[in-house]
């Protein structure tokens, strides 16, 4: 039998009030795959990710996590929920995620936010979850910085913390919203290199990116959405090179 | 000093019923407040209108109401059953409502919906962002609700905390109408038997400031741990 | 339905056309009472929670001290000390204050005012001061003086923190008001005692006028329900 | 089967009911209730009970009997089953000294505020009398009235005659004007409307302690003139 | 005489509790320039644009706009605050600020965001000032969310919404905090033409940016900040082409 997809998602629609943000958008990855998500700003692409963590939850469309598929149900004012909460946090628990806003805990210090969720979710022994945090801090270059609380960080320390929070976890499916966005050229190869390191464990990254040097070389598939819908996808090869939509060319033509 | 007239020792005995009182109802209305808060902010329909039917009701009614109903109310109708029962299937069923428990269970009650509301208020206070991080990582609800939800509630919770907590120990004097002798109960006994109006007002009054003091330096004291790395402006 | 209500009046010695005009009277009193010093007690918090929020003890000081007060002592101490206090005054039956203080509408009005602007001041001292930093130093940095942050910025944004405790606090005054009737005005509750004492039916005239009150407390219920659906429209998904 | 029996007072209404600065309790219902139940042979049980939830707390059987001064109304009757009176005072008028007007001209009377304790007889007859000539104020407690009539929110003030001697005459600069009136049916013992057994004993014992002297020799400890019913 | 620099810093210092942040650092800029600020995550380069309009108080140092010296004094605890706080919001009034963190007012919309400042800090007609904003929001592209809340909106838009507030001041001297980390590169060129349009205007623009070829191409002066030192300074052809220091030829080597 073929190893299961870890993540599937079929023609996931979302709407907020009237708008809608995403039109169909549907998406098979392997154990291992890197998917760069492209697109323009407010194209759709956070909705997304955030669907496939049902932090939205989608209008219609299923999510499968390893062959399991999210249940819904309808309450009663009509709008779509989850059946199951239970399910909806194992599977959480499966898929970690660095927000586009970081969204670290503002009353934990770097190190409480990292350890939580592994001593908390995962029931990783405390000592083994500090061990294991200290070491991701030194990766992404803030272990001195592990006793301050996230006011107390630069805008590129907090990103890093929120990064090493997510590689924690040790998840199977990882969900980064612009994980470098507020990070220098230098530490922007970092990060993408520790990211391209856990690719080669096999683990399945989706990555919102406007590194189109990262898309290109360390992702297995690229997704460029426009308007709530995939305009282009594929190899890197093909979407960088031979592009079919006149969006993409658009998109990828020198601008400055 | 100052002239107690010998009603030192029962003033002193109406003080402690009333802290007793005060802090026993306290636990109850925090309780039933964050469990009303949390269900009216739930999805489940049947919570949300249920404890919105709680607070509108017994916001809704005033406190001494509440008290007559819910004591006496409730003993005439323990009494009614209890007849009823008897003619009926001649069990001798009987309870009498003891007075403490109920000043205790209907204060709880009142200042529970008024909790509900502080808490309320204060969930909705929490930056969303800090919720959804605790989703995202998959933390069960009750486990997002204890350690991140509570604490960053808190700091907006504070203020209204303590104003409620204020007038709740100004609200257990109403015990008095159920036969209990709080202090303010001896204050009035000997305001009128010694025909000093005021008099005796002066040691209930430092009595209840003296708690508004402690309690003050105790809500400092949370503040500053629950604003815990937060940057505050000016 | 008249002949129905007319025929509920008939059967039943309490309610007849006396006493319903004494509770609404009552009800047009506390109506009366409780709106004035609300909103002269709001009035009143405004300035006085952001002197409190001050860093300057000297300004601070003075406010929690008024705050520590008014709330670490019960209301009923209050109103009896202006009412009966200010009639111990000596000589004061014979200036112009006695006009005003004679009646026990304004001592009531006052006590309460004073009362509610304490706990009001502490609700809105709370909300101004978990206004987001980084909101704040934007209007540091568009140049907007202190004054301006405050109006434009910490105040609008306070409102949304404010209003579920605020919501409390204006149904603790609408019941607390009851004890106006210790000093002899006739407020609803004022009314139901009358009542109650002549006709010692406790739970039909309390019951009664805590239907009244209730009916109050759901109008304002209301009001506040559309208040923060208003205030918090910021949090909801766009075009709602 | 009345050998336990739970009465009811709402301390302190000097000189009927009220504590000695010791706690212990004591006045001219107190000792007429000590002796009605040596009489009735039962063991007594005192409850101090607020005003409020007096009739409340009987049905709700907190207690058997209220001996409180509780006035018999025909509103109250319809609640509560009363016993024969078994005293009564009348209400007494009183004013600061400087006050001269005749109590008894409702012309001169005009405008005029007169304060009363609420719910008693004397509120009663003050609102069915005079109701349309003069501004009525009622009041929880007497003191609060006496501090109103000091306070010139007053001009007089109407009620229970020994009431007005403790409350009123003990201070100075107050008179008392016109002459006592005897108002309404009196004072009774409260009790739920089917302990009908019970109110009969207590007429009987009542009736005995009135007529036996031991009423008269009660009532002289505590009063100078007769309140006897 | 020779035209006044619009902004001069002189050796500023600042300490957070004992950690030194900045070091000393100075600049001087004249009417029309643009000074890239770059350097790692952590060195300082929030801190500096901070502290330019007093949002941090220097630790030491001058800062002079306009040939107007910002007055200092100690208050009791010893600290150094600003003397004058009518010349600090004069001053403020004439800088304005892009945050890294956004920092939009949630209670407004964007459009009330924008005009917020101009109508009741410059006392600009409000019909003037709507005017103008919508300008700015059509120049940044998200004009049709000119009703949505902060909230409601994608990170690059509220990017583009901060962006839009501090050009609506049209100030002599703007600061802006990575003002373009959280966009696509499609729009990356575009909010760099619309600055650099500004500076031909003759506006003067501290940037702080991770985008080397903006800082390149655009700027008339880059720094460089390293550990809260200028590491490097000058034009970009000198720090670009012959950059003295070790540190810097290790940041701009390609890393990925
Ligand atoms: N309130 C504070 N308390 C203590 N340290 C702070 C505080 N604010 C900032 N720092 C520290 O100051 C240093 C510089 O921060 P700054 O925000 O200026 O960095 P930056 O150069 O802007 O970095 P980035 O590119 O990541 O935004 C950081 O190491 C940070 O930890
Ligand atoms: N709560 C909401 N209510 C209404 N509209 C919303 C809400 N959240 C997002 N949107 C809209 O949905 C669209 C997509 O937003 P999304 O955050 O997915 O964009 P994005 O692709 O991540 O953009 P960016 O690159 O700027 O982060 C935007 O136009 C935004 O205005
Ligand atoms: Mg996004
Ligand atoms: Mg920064």
């Amino acid at each position: 039998m073929a190893e299961q997809a870890p993540l599937i998602c079929r023609d996931i629609h979302k709407t907020f009030d009237k708008l809608e943000v995403l039109k169909g958008v549907s998406l098979e990855t392997r154990k291992g795959d890197v998917v760069s998500l492209i697109g323009s700003s407010g194209s759709g692409k956070s909705t997304f990710l955030r669907c496939i963590n049902l932090l939205e939850t989608p209008t219609s469309g299923d999510i499968i996590v390893h062959g399991d598929p999210i249940r819904f149900t309808t309450n009663r004012k009509g709008e779509r929920i989850p059946a199951d909460n239970r399910q909806v946090e194992l599977i959480r628990a499966k898929l970690s995620m660095v927000f586009q806003s970081f969204n670290l805990w503002s009353h934990m210090t770097v190190l409480e936010n990292i350890i939580e969720a592994p001593v908390h979710v995962l029931k990783v022994p405390r000592k083994e979850a500090i061990e294991r945090a200290e070491a991701y801090l030194q990766k992404v270059g803030i272990y001195e910085r592990k006793d301050y609380y996230p006011a107390q960080m630069s805008g590129g320390q907090q990103q890093r913390a929120a990064i090493a929070r997510a590689l924690a976890m040790e998840p199977e499916v990882m969900l980064f919203d612009e994980p470098t966005s507020a990070l220098d050229p230098e530490l922007v190869g970092e990060v993408l290199k520790v990211m391209q390191s856990l690719a080669e464990e096999g683990r399945t990254m989706i990555v919102v990116t406007h590194e189109m040097a990262f898309a290109r070389d360390v992702s297995t598939q690229v997704l460029f959405l426009h308007q709530g819908i995939i305009e282009e996808q594929g190899s890197p090869e093909k979407v960088f090179d031979h592009p079919d939509s006149e969006r993409m060319k658009q998109f990828l033509a020198p601008k400055f | 000093m100052f002239d107690l007239k010998g009603y030192g020792p029962s003033l002193m005995e109406g003080a402690i019923v009333t802290i007793e009182l005060a802090f026993l109802s306290l636990a109850v209305a925090l309780a039933l407040g964050l469990i009303g808060a949390s269900s009216k902010l739930s999805g489940n329909r049947l919570l949300r209108n249920t404890a919105t039917a709680y607070t509108t009701l017994i916001r809704g009614v005033p406190d001494l109401v509440m008290m007559l109903l819910f004591y006496y109310g409730g003993q005439v109708a323990v009494n009614n059953l209890s007849d009823l029962l008897y003619e009926l299937y001649e069990i001798d069923f009987f309870f009498q409502f003891d007075p403490f428990i109920s000043g205790v269970v209907t204060i709880g009650l009142i200042f529970g919906a008024y909790m509900t509301e502080t808490f309320r208020g204060a969930f909705l206070a929490v930056e969303k962002g800090q919720i959804e991080a605790a989703r995202a990582y998959g933390f069960t609800r009750w486990h997002a609700f204890r350690r991140v939800m509570l604490p960053q509630m808190l700091r907006h919770a504070l203020p209204g905390i303590g104003n409620n907590w204020q007038v709740l120990l100004k609200t257990t004097a109403l015990v008095s109408i159920i036969g209990l002798t709080d202090m303010v109960r001896v204050a009035e006994e000997a305001a009128k038997a010694e025909r000093m109006p005021f008099h005796f007002f002066i040691p209930v009054a430092l009595v209840y400031l003296g708690l508004t003091a402690g309690s003050e330096l105790f809500i400092k004291w949370l503040d500053k741990r629950a604003n815990v790395g937060v940057v505050h402006g000016d | 339905m008249p002949e129905f209500i007319a025929e509920l009046l008939n059967h039943n010695d309490i309610f007849n056309a006396t006493t319903l005009m004494h509770y609404w009277d009552g009800l047009v009193t506390t109506v009366q009472l409780v709106f004035l010093s609300l909103v002269i007690g709001l009035l009143m918090a405004l300035p006085l929670a952001i002197l409190r929020t001050v860093k300057n003890p000297l300004v601070s000081g003075p406010v929690w001290l008024y705050t520590y007060l008014f709330r670490g002592t019960p209301l009923l101490i209050q109103l009896y000390i202006i009412y009966y206090g200010v009639a111990q005054i000596p000589g004061i039956q014979d200036t112009f204050w006695w006009t005003i203080f004679r009646e026990p509408f304004y001592p009531a009005l006052l006590a309460f005012t004073l009362n509610t602007a304490a706990y009001t001041t502490e609700i809105i001292r709370g909300a101004i001061v978990a206004t987001p930093n980084g909101e704040i130093e934007a209007a540091k940095a568009f140049g907007m003086n202190w004054a301006m942050r405050m109006r434009r910025i910490i105040l609008p944004n306070a409102a949304r923190r404010a209003v579920q405790a605020y919501s409390n606090e204006v149904i603790f005054m609408l019941h607390a008001s009851a004890i106006a009737s210790v000093v002899t005005i006739v407020d609803l509750t004022g009314a139901a005692r009358d009542i109650y004492s002549r006709f010692y039916a406790p739970f039909d005239a309390f019951i009664f006028v805590a239907l009244l009150y209730m009916m109050l407390t759901f109008i304002l219920v209301f009001v506040f329900r559309k208040l923060e659906n208003h205030l918090l429209k910021h949090q909801r998904p766009a075009g709602s | 089967d009345w050998k336990d029996i739970r009465i009811a007072f709402d301390v302190p209404y000097e000189p009927f009911e009220y504590k000695t600065p010791d706690g212990e309790l004591t006045g001219f219902e107190v000792e007429l209730a000590e002796a009605m139940c040596e009489e009735l042979k039962a063991k007594c049980e005192f409850v101090i009970q607020s005003w409020d939830g007096m009739i409340p707390g009987l049905l709700a059987r907190k207690f058997d009997l209220i001996m409180s001064s509780m006035s018999i109304t025909p509103e109250r009757a319809e609640r509560v089953l009363f016993s024969e009176p078994y005293y009564n005072t009348p209400g007494g008028w009183f004013a600061r000294n400087d006050f001269n007007t005749d109590v008894t001209d409702k012309a001169a009377m005009k405008g005029k505020v007169v304060g009363v304790q609420r719910g008693t007889t004397m509120d009663t007859y003050v609102t069915e009398e005079l109701s349309g000539v003069v501004t009525v104020k009622r009041y929880t407690t007497a003191d609060d009235m006496v501090l109103d009539l000091e306070g010139q929110r007053l001009d007089v003030v109407f009620v229970d005659y020994p009431v007005g001697e403790q409350t009123v005459m003990s201070k100075e600069g107050f008179k008392e004007v016109g002459t006592p009136v005897k108002l309404g049916e009196g004072v009774g013992v409260a009790m739920r409307k089917r302990d009908k057994d019970l109110a009969g004993k207590v007429n009987a014992a009542l009736k005995k302690l009135k007529n036996d002297g031991t009423y008269d020799a009660i009532m002289k400890k505590y009063f100078t003139y007769d309140i006897k019913m």
